[in-house]
């Protein structure tokens, strides 16, 4: 029962930061249980979701990602017992932070994702993928270089992409 | 040396002319502010390219923030692009494209502090030439505008400079009054942007007042200090290790604002951006205020504390700058007295350095 | 009021209670003041108090000035009501101990908000935003207060928004970005804003890292816009709001607009007020089971 | 427009791993018309350069009188030299230079040399040692050569190989030693810092000799006195700095010391000229 194939005009570029004890193996478990989800998300695991420091985002969103995706365990689920807690305030403040910075928060999601939720992440993860398709690129740093001095190289770097 | 008149209330459509004849034209500007009218809000100067002759700040205000350094010495520059290919490397050249480049509404202080730049990155020191500062320079053309109103933080007449002081400039405005500018053209390039501004000019300057507007203005400096007796005072090697440095400095809390505002502060650092196989090696900005900054790979930091580090800031701009690359290394723009968060003063060094210079006895009975 | 803090200084120096007195003295020039450490008695008369006192001097508190504190075991402060909360917020991070520092409060009606802007006297025009609404004008821990010191009410949520965050929180995502986009053009990283922050306390700053290298060491849009938000995020929960970064940025950018946003989230969210109390531990590092998670999925 | 700051393309040609942490490339230029137009004077360093990771200055280890290739050696510590460990044979790395001024062969003819250096300073000295050898060797222009070489312990020595050759030759005297508590069972040198074997143990004879110092800025400090005690002049002491640079042209402004730069005044001075700069090292 595979999804239809369906040509899109931007791809967005996905990071995910997710816990290795709940939402790893739960896309692990969509993997095995050959549910289809949106490939555009690139994903990075990690101990916990308390590990996921802001600087990743940032550092993703810098290197080009249209939206970043963080999922750790269910309240009172977490292996170490309070990580997602601090990953949940953490986050309450960095998306604000974002806001204030001119990025929209839609870019940046999170979630609860526990093991066995393999449909969940292939839900959610597919509703995140057209969010962000319909928000298009994220305004980049680097898209614009106002040094005329440095054009050359921009120029360059662009034919040879 | 050509001379002419200018009406004040023409410098808009200066900058006009020139930008039609496809030059890039810079110029102080005021920077938008959250609440123009707060109390917190200052005026933002900068020098920043136009595209036309409104809204220029040419004259007005004192200083720009950021001088004109920056345009010549860029805050982030590519020096070459790279590319890994398995175990080979291509280097891809930059070819960068200048633009001849007008900057105008310089203050004296910014345009003296070009031929000490120069004096570093040209292939005077050492014999090795800093291609993109030296084809910046070679492009770039400085109508500078004598000082009004100099604050009380201003001190360029310590370090042999005055307000009105046309040296390293190309064209020179002073105000005579009734709204007019003497127009001094001093260099080739200088009469090469006259040539632009043909239509604007008008007959003959008036030296005359012009030197007299000029001494008026140097009246109004304040902030008077003694610089002859420094580089000699410097010069003994006894005194690196006098109290001075660690009286004053104790204070000092190593930010980089003193070193990053300074017209003639050059250091740098060179890095590597990476973005998977390929990447640019950029040299940028640096500053020896810094704590890494001399720290040697074995731990061990020759300038550990930060006392050191001002007394190197204070050493590079009054003897490393006169001694090694011949050029002065203070232009007393006041940049960095205006910056500190902390006041810590350049001028209390001079102060104190001449003091100490020239009662040695007295110190020591101390 | 300093004749008062002068003889306690005096005293303190000369019955050998402190090492050191942190305080004012006049600047190079009339609108400027500046720190002055005072080891001897016969110093005291150079301190100074008055609106143009904006430095935030617990920064020298702070172990990254190391070098300053050489050889301090117990150090004497004046402090403003607000620079009395960074002292607390510094204890409370384990940072200092309390009976390492001896704290002079003084009243304070506000300070200028930049040197450029002293007249002779304070007022609507000159005062910094961050005294309007202030309620440590009578600080709250001092070991020595001149005078009888009145019974504040603190509990109150302090501070309404800052004009400036509002101005900008009313505007759309797009213009706010560009706001940011041309205001960190300037910004050539000299990390003033870091320096003179009394909470920026790690040994190496993740900037100075090189090994990953988080933050791009070069000024440009990449480097400055993961800097600054690096920063403001290292500070939420923490800042007290002392604006010495937007004073201290030699390119006048409004750096702590970030910082006085992430205070009203804290607020909103954690009902939390950094520097008011020794014990409290900062939002960040404690959690509730109940907290709010509106937007998580 | 030629521009100073773009690096020649060198291939790895060997990669020897001296001590842990530290290893040695041997190094040769990928462009033709480079390699036949360089040349080096020995106490030359270079700007050696991983891509993606930055540049690192380090001497030239190896003699001029051997031009086949040139060597490099460097100690693990921070970013670049991080990236330069991990690279292989065959791999490509970028080169400046040669920058910098010589150690004076000129000067020495006819005298003594000692060689004095400690941990991973052993490299620019090496460089200086062979040439001198090969030199000798071809007119017989120096006396005798004595090399005085301390590490923190046994496992740290570099050019181990290349002691052992000394510690045969002939008109040779070598002199090893590691700090305290760094020996081994079988350790067959001196035990004690560098400064300390040198005066206690080895007792060189002032007369008609040069002492090349080459070592962390503490040891220079300390042999310098040492030296001293000995009856040694400072103009009979050489020395070659290595402070942190970045350009090596005289630009980047943080080698120097006063108003020398390292980079383009040094790296080799004599304790004279030390002697003369203020306390900033």
């Amino acid at each position: 029962m595979g999804k239809k194939i369906v040509i899109h005009d931007f791809e967005p570029k996905i990071m995910a930061f997710v816990c290795k004890w709940c939402t790893y193996s739960g896309a692990d478990l969509a993997g095995t249980s050959r549910m289809d989800y949106s490939p555009n998300v690139r994903m990075i695991r990690l101990p916990c979701s308390g590990r996921i420091d802001p600087q990743f985002m940032i550092k993703a969103f810098e290197q080009g990602a249209d939206g970043v995706f963080i999922s750790g365990c269910h309240p009172g689920d977490c292996h170490y017992n309070e990580g997602n807690y601090y990953a949940r305030r953490r986050n309450t403040t960095f998306r604000q932070l974002m806001d204030f910075h001119g990025i929209d928060i839609e870019r940046i999601e999170f979630s609860w994702i526990s093991a066995a939720e393999a449909i969940k992440w292939t839900e959610v993860i597919d509703a995140f993928t057209e969010k962000v398709r319909e928000l298009g690129r994220h305004p980049q740093y680097d898209d614009e270089v106002v040094d005329p001095y440095a054009q050359f190289l921009v120029q360059k770097d662009q034919e040879s992409a | 040396m050509k001379t002419a008149t200018l009406n004040k209330s023409d410098i808009g459509k200066c900058i006009d002319l020139l930008l039609q004849a496809d030059l890039r034209v810079i110029a102080p500007r005021l920077q938008p502010q959250v609440d123009e009218d707060g109390p917190d809000a200052l005026e933002v100067l900068t020098f920043t390219e136009v595209k036309s002759g409104e809204g220029h700040q040419v004259g007005k205000g004192l200083l720009p923030l950021n001088g004109v350094k920056e345009f010549l010495f860029a805050k982030h520059e590519p020096l070459f692009a790279y590319e890994k290919r398995g175990k080979k490397i291509e280097i891809i050249p930059v070819h960068h494209e200048y633009p001849q480049t007008v900057i105008i509404g310089v203050r004296p202080c910014d345009a003296a502090s070009i031929a000490s730049l120069e004096s570093v990155f040209s292939d005077a020191n050492a014999g090795f030439e800093d291609p993109f500062f030296t084809e910046r320079r070679s492009r770039t053309t400085f109508i500078t505008y004598s000082c009004t109103a100099p604050d009380s933080s201003c001190f360029c007449t310590s370090v042999e400079l005055s307000p009105d002081s046309a040296k390293g400039s190309d064209l020179h405005l002073t105000e005579i009054g009734d709204g007019r500018l003497h127009v001094e053209v001093i260099t080739k390039a200088g009469e090469a942007v006259a040539k632009q501004l043909q239509e604007l000019l008008k007959g003959e300057g008036d030296q005359a007042t012009r030197e007299k507007a000029g001494a008026e203005v140097t009246e109004k400096l304040t902030r008077i200090r003694d610089s002859a007796p420094i580089m000699d005072w410097l010069m003994d090697t006894a005194n690196f290790d006098d109290e001075m440095w660690q009286r004053l400095g104790e204070k000092c809390i190593g930010c980089g604002a003193c070193t990053f505002v300074c017209p003639t502060c050059h250091c740098f650092d060179i890095v590597d951006e990476n973005k998977g196989s390929k990447g640019y090696r950029v040299k940028i900005w640096d500053s020896c205020q810094f704590d890494h900054f001399t720290l040697h790979a074995s731990g061990h930091n020759p300038r550990d504390w930060q006392y050191k580090r001002y007394r190197n800031r204070f050493n590079c701009k009054f003897k490393i700058y006169p001694e090694k690359f011949e050029t002065p290394g203070c232009v007393g723009c006041g940049r960095c007295i205006r910056a500190c968060p902390v006041n810590l003063d350049i001028t209390e060094y001079m102060a104190e350095v001449a003091h100490k210079a020239t009662n040695p006895n007295a110190i020591k009975a101390e | 009021m300093i004749e008062q803090i002068r003889n306690q200084a005096r005293q303190l120096l000369e019955n050998g209670d402190v090492d050191v007195v942190i305080g004012y003295a006049e600047g190079s020039d009339p609108s400027r003041t500046t720190p002055i450490f005072i080891r001897k008695a016969e110093d005291v008369e150079k301190l100074i108090y008055d609106p143009r006192c904006i430095n935030s001097l617990p920064l020298y508190l702070n172990k990254r000035h190391e070098y300053t504190r050489k050889g301090w075991k117990k150090t004497a402060i004046i402090g403003k009501g607000c620079d009395i909360r960074a002292i607390v917020q510094l204890i409370a991070e384990n940072q200092l101990k309390r009976d390492e520092i001896y704290i002079l409060g003084v009243p304070c009606e506000g300070v200028v908000s930049h040197p450029e802007k002293w007249d002779g006297s304070l007022h609507d025009g000159n005062r910094a935003s961050k005294c309007i609404g202030c309620d440590v004008m009578i600080p709250h821990e001092t070991d020595f207060f001149p005078g009888e010191k009145p019974d504040v009410d603190r509990s109150s949520p302090y501070e309404a928004t800052s004009k400036n965050v509002a101005t900008l929180m009313e505007l759309e995502l797009d213009k706010r970005f560009a706001f940011w986009r041309t205001d960190f053009d300037r910004c050539f990283k000299c990390y003033a804003c870091r320096e003179v922050c009394p909470h920026c306390s790690c040994n190496t700053c993740i900037t100075d890292e090189t090994m990953p290298s988080w933050i791009d060491p070069a000024a440009h849009k990449k480097g400055v816009f993961s800097w600054h938000l690096t920063r403001a995020m290292h500070l939420v929960g923490r800042c007290t709001g002392c604006g010495e970064c937007t004073r201290a940025c030699p390119m006048g950018i409004q750096v702590d607009l970030f910082n006085q946003r992430m205070k009203e989230v804290v607020q909103e969210s954690y009902s939390y007020k950094p520097g008011y109390s020794l014990e409290d531990k900062h939002p960040l590092i404690t959690y509730k089971v109940d907290d709010r998670e509106d937007f998580i999925k | 427009m030629s521009n100073i700051y773009q690096p020649d393309l060198m291939t790895i040609t060997k990669v020897i791993q001296e001590a842990p942490g530290i290893k040695t490339f041997h190094l040769k230029f990928q462009d033709e018309e480079v390699a036949n137009n360089f040349s080096f004077e020995t106490g030359q360093f270079g700007e050696y350069s991983a891509f993606g990771a930055g540049e690192s200055t380090f001497c030239i280890a190896s003699s001029p009188t051997r031009p086949e290739h040139i060597e490099c050696c460097f100690r693990e510590t921070g970013k670049v030299t991080a990236a330069l460990a991990n690279l292989t044979e065959g791999d490509t790395i970028g080169f400046r230079g040669p920058y910098g001024n010589t150690f004076p062969l000129d000067d020495w003819k006819g005298k003594n040399l000692i060689f004095i250096g400690g941990g991973i300073a052993l490299p620019p000295l090496r460089s200086v040692i062979w040439n001198c050898l090969d030199l000798r060797e071809q007119d017989g222009r120096f006396g005798h050569i004595s090399i005085v070489y301390g590490a923190r312990s046994v496992q740290d020595l570099v050019y181990k190989r290349e002691i052992e050759e000394w510690n045969q030759m002939e008109n040779v005297t070598m002199v090893k030693t590691v700090d305290p508590g760094g020996e081994t069972d079988d350790w067959d040198g001196h035990v004690g810092f560098v400064p300390h074997v040198l005066e206690n143990d080895f007792k060189p004879d002032p007369e008609n000799t040069v002492a090349i110092v080459c070592g962390p800025p503490i040891m220079i400090k300390f042999a310098f006195e040492a030296l001293e005690r000995l009856g040694f002049k400072q103009e009979q002491m050489v020395t070659t700095m290595e402070n942190r640079m970045k350009c090596g042209l005289g630009k980047c402004g943080r080698c120097n010391i006063g108003s020398v730069y390292v980079c383009i005044d040094g790296p080799v001075f004599t304790a004279t000229q030390l002697a003369a700069l203020p306390n900033d090292f």
